[in-house]
């Protein structure tokens, strides 16, 4: 069942959507290039996972999604949310730990959440945001809406094995739900040869549970949203769950603590060749989609977009002290101390 | 009113429920075709079909996965765990997934779920099928949790549990299930976090919950008889949040405690309550709070051993003679 | 890598051998028969789960081993311990919760242990030995000694994520294990159709983790045997691990309180017609090695047998009440109370 | 005596029990060439090679159970959790097969195997990632907790920890990794079971253990210094077993105590401590046992709010003007 989807069938969208999917790869890349700073300035704490060459995958996935469908992910999630359209001036005061964040300062890097964009985390313990996936998808078979859920993990995810439980009951019940695995070839330090059996993803997640499976490269962002929009229409079909590993890399450490020892500079230059960002730009340039002032443009909006967000965060409140008591359950919260 | 079993008394709370809301649905291992490891969802998949009661693979840590996430967007799962010994390997999702959720999404979901099941030693199911988890699942905040003793109190507070909107942690127990009680029909709700004085008395507090209230009782009236002892049996019911108003209130009238309860002593929910009576009414009390718990091993097979770990009647009046100093 | 072996190759051991087999069998039916009586008069309690049906697994799996090679098993676990050559009078007396059982009577049915025959145990979490499994085999390849490690569960436990965990391991790291999953069709009151996405097994646990994959029929104790050899050898020769399917079916319930009504009469006389002890008293006859009164005196001999074994077991002494508090830990236990 | 990190200590007590023992080896997630995600197995992939210093998939359930199984069979594992807070999701193993299974074997196997890695609130890391587990441990018969708060306890206790027959849940601190202080070389051993007076005072007794100790200590030098009151500290070093003995002669030395911990108040190794206290030395108390813990919310991100959720010097001297009476 494993394909490899062929990368011929571009354009996959109109020219604006294209536009505005380089225009959002941008800014996730800004995003992440300004929180690094703001991590070593101390702004930021705790774990904080950039995404910068991975973008391609949420942009182009997430970008064929219908505004009702839901979208989960793990720790390493600025990407994704930024690219539901989260606002990044939530998300930066988030990582600042403000009061106006996303998660209002509890959640931090790993645990953004919006719940009006259908965004429905950053989860932190590996794998362990698969099961909820395959319930967010149950409850609209539930309800008999049109309505999938797209849940990203890592490579190293598939080693966890809530995550094997989750796809024999999405596969078994027909779950409308799509499984993006984001395969950066590495989890932390571990290469993939050193932490799977078996190379092939789709054969641990698709095949084992006959799903249909895809491995694609997912720096190609259009390819990416193409076979996404596929899953989709099986899963509102109600041919139940598609799972697609994506092919990608990612140009930063594992966290920000993490020194990448692990690799060599040639090895990042090489992928760095392959940026999808520069890669989606030469493409639209070609096609005549794109010319050097509309590129300059984005690039000029974005940085003033993240700065406008840094700004925000910045000036934002810290929560108050009460606030810790606050959001813990709908019931009127009784300390037990 | 009529007399009922403990498990029926929950069918009719989780009957009801499902009933009245068609987000609330039931799911686990055998809760469907089977009709419920221990009977307890007897006949709903015959009354709500296949959409609404759902058997799993044995796949806790999924399922429970799943219950939360469909009640991330809006659904009321019940999720059975056969039992709570079962929930071992599912406790990430509970904690971090369940608990948490809530906080880390700065009140943007919420999650109205039920994981409930059986819970204890059932007689000779050895250490791997015996766990007593409740002051783990006390220990979260995040969490209501909620422990009945009889069969009109299982009904009440299970149907209080399916309507709250917060994560309930809902331990039965399989000892129980065949106990009778009267059950008021229809819409009989027993609210979260309230204690139930039992058994009322001036001379010692007896705080219990789930099956220990049962020699409890035992113990009490046989104080009452033999000794002229008479015993307060403060059922505790919800274990998070604590009522700790009902206990100290008795404790103050009565100056002796003794915390009865079939798990392990140290660092579990008699401990709990005891720091928290400590602390508040420290000078009222005449004498050290005792305990009566499971002793502090494995829970063994053979039924001379497992027998010996039980809390009895006798162990209870033990207790109560040491706290008041009597030999 | 999934593979249909074929039954031809009999006989595969000598007849001395095979009627050993024969007659193991018989005395395993024969303990699970009046264990089921000893349950009614609630002389056994707890959970009590018959293998009856399913004796060709356990004799013809273990009956290729080596002394030093080491046998787990789940929570169904009389014919593995008896197979591996635990003296009846103490599993009997376990199930009794008697001081002299093999585990003291601390364990009880679901928890046999006897380390002096290499069986290390009977474990009752669903799928939660699958990882001591490869860390027992781990610990072969760690001493580079020849020692392999059997280890068996049910079609059930194919759906606890740790299952899948081990497997992984046990793949990428080539330990000398064997896992051989009892598929008797249904897990409890759950059939196999209704808890696996996939139905041919190999897929999930050998396929999906690159493992040889073997699916066999798990009546014949032959070609289990056969089967379990080539696992063997491989295991030696750090060829790693290789995942059985053995297709078997259990004529009792799920356990000693399960009515099983989830299954005909007619399901359940099929399946008795297929019985692996006729079946095999059946081939040796035809093959000359077992006459009428030779299978009389095995009859009679596990009778008296089991007979013993009870006798033994009543009589012997509940364990003493300081007991409670042995066995807990090496050092000298000090209660927390 | 040389002076080293925490962590360093930790490196040292595994390379000497390594070198002594070759059953010994270290299995985990990035403990070989990544040198550990917190340096602690530094070199020891280098000087040991990846037979005996193992890089482990993400499968916390499953190497948790492949180091038991390991333990079964003779070897002694060290199993690294990246952090404590994984180690839910293979709980099962650690309760199920390393407590259990000697018990239920009748004593015929015996899992000498150490749980490692750091635990608690490590700054910002949010509620999936700040547990303190050990209150569910300690409650576990067949587990001993361990739980160092300085490199000298920290190397010896782990050597110890090493060289124990039975499973050991031995839990770090990440804020501690780079604290540095004397630690003797060669075999210094810390005995497993047996609390530390870090300070010793005669007006109120403190008891605490893991980083916790420190903003203690710094408490009592100020107590000394602006109130004169003379706190002892007791570090418990270990939690399961407790060292009762050496608490209760503090105790009624002082008549007062305090217990001071970053875990939830509810439930926790304070409860479990305190209700020992009380029960063994009631008469003695001349005020109820104060309790300094995180406060009983989910940990937040932000610094603002975890900060206020940590046991700091000005809460541990607030709690022990409060047992001492003084406004
Ligand atoms: C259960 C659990 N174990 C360990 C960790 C620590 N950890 C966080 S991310 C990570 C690596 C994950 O790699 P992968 O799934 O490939 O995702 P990537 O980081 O490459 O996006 C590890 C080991 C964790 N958060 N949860
Ligand atoms: C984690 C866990 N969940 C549930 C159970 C209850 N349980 C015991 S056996 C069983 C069915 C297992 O079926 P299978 O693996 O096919 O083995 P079989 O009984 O057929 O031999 C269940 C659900 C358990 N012991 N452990
Ligand atoms: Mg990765
Ligand atoms: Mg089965």
């Amino acid at each position: 069942m494993s394909q490899t989807a062929s990368a011929e069938v571009k354009p996959v969208v109109a020219r604006n959507q294209a536009l505005s999917w380089l225009r959002q790869m941008m800014l996730i890349r800004r995003f992440e290039e300004r929180s690094a700073m703001l991590y070593q300035n101390q702004k930021i704490g705790g774990f904080c996972h950039l995404y910068s060459g991975q973008e391609a995958v949420a942009v182009g996935s997430i970008g064929v999604l219908g505004e009702d469908d839901y979208v989960i992910t793990a720790y390493r999630d600025h990407g994704h949310a930024l690219a539901r359209g989260m606002d990044p001036k939530a998300a930066m005061a988030e990582l600042l730990g403000k009061a106006t964040g996303c998660s209002k300062g509890k959640g931090g890097s790993m645990h953004f959440f919006d719940a009006e964009k259908g965004f429905l985390g950053g989860h932190a313990i590996v794998g362990s945001h698969v099961p909820l996936a395959a319930g967010i998808a149950f409850a609209g078979k539930y309800r008999k809406e049109q309505r999938a859920c797209i849940c990203y993990f890592g490579d190293g995810a598939l080693n966890q094995g809530c995550v094997h439980e989750a796809f024999n009951m999405a596969a078994l019940w027909k779950l409308p739900v799509i499984y993006v695995i984001e395969n950066n070839l590495i989890a932390m330090g571990t290469q993939l040869t050193r932490s799977s059996a078996v190379l092939d993803l789709t054969i641990r997640g698709g095949v084992a549970y006959g799903m249909p499976g895809f491995s694609i490269d997912g720096n190609d962002v259009e390819l990416v949203a193409k076979t996404t929009r596929e899953a989709l229409q099986r899963a509102y079909a109600g041919d139940g769950p598609t799972f697609i590993e994506m092919k990608t890399y990612r140009f930063r450490g594992h966290s920000m603590s993490d020194p990448a020892k692990y690799r060599t500079k040639e090895e990042l230059e090489d992928a760095k060749a392959q940026d999808p960002i520069h890669r989606f730009e030469r493409l639209l340039k070609q096609r005549g989609w794109l010319d050097d002032a509309t590129f300059e443009r984005f690039d000029e909006e974005v940085k003033h977009e993240v700065e406008e967000a840094i700004e925000f965060a910045e000036q934002s409140p810290l929560p108050e002290p009460a606030a810790v008591y606050e959001d813990i359950s709908v019931a009127s919260y009784l300390p037990q101390e | 009113m009529p007399v009922i079993a403990y498990r029926e008394a929950l069918n009719q709370a989780m009957t009801e429920e499902m009933e009245r809301d068609d987000r609330v649905f039931l799911m686990g291992e055998e809760v469907a075709e089977y009709d419920g490891a221990y009977k307890v969802s007897q006949g709903l998949l015959a009354k709500f079909g296949p959409r609404r009661v759902i058997d799993t693979p044995i796949s806790e840590s999924g399922f429970a996965g799943i219950g939360i996430g469909a009640a991330m967007v809006g659904l009321r799962p019940i999720v059975e765990f056969m039992t709570f010994s079962f929930s071992l390997v599912a406790i990430d999702q509970i904690v971090n997934n369940a608990a948490n959720m809530r906080y880390m999404s700065g009140g943007q979901f919420t999650i109205p779920i039920v994981f409930r099941g059986s819970s204890g030693m059932a007689g000779a199911l050895a250490a791997t099928h015996s766990h007593r988890l409740e002051a783990w699942y006390a220990q979260i905040p995040g969490l209501t949790v909620v422990l009945p003793s009889t069969p009109a109190d299982a009904k009440g507070l299970l149907k209080a549990a399916i309507r709250s909107d917060d994560p309930v942690v809902f331990i039965e127990n399989e000892v129980l299930y065949a106990d009778k009680g009267e059950v008021p029909e229809g819409d009989h709700l027993v609210p979260i976090g309230k204690a139930d004085i039992k058994r009322t008395g001036s001379d010692v507090t007896l705080i219990t919950y789930s099956r220990s209230l049962h020699p409890t009782l035992a113990a009490a009236d046989r104080l009452a008889a033999d000794e002229g002892i008479e015993a307060e049996v403060v059922d505790l019911r919800t274990i998070r949040p604590l009522d700790l108003d009902t206990i100290l209130a008795s404790v103050v009238k009565t100056h002796r405690a003794v915390i009865v309860e079939e798990d392990w002593p140290y660092c579990g929910v008699g401990a709990g309550v005891s720091d928290r009576i400590y602390r508040a009414v420290f000078d009222e009390l005449d004498a050290p709070i005792a305990r009566v718990a499971a002793k502090d091993a494995p829970i063994p097979y053979s039924r001379a051993l497992e027998s010996t770990m039980l809390p009895s009647a006798d162990r209870v009046i033990a207790a109560v003679k040491e706290v008041l100093y009597r030999g």
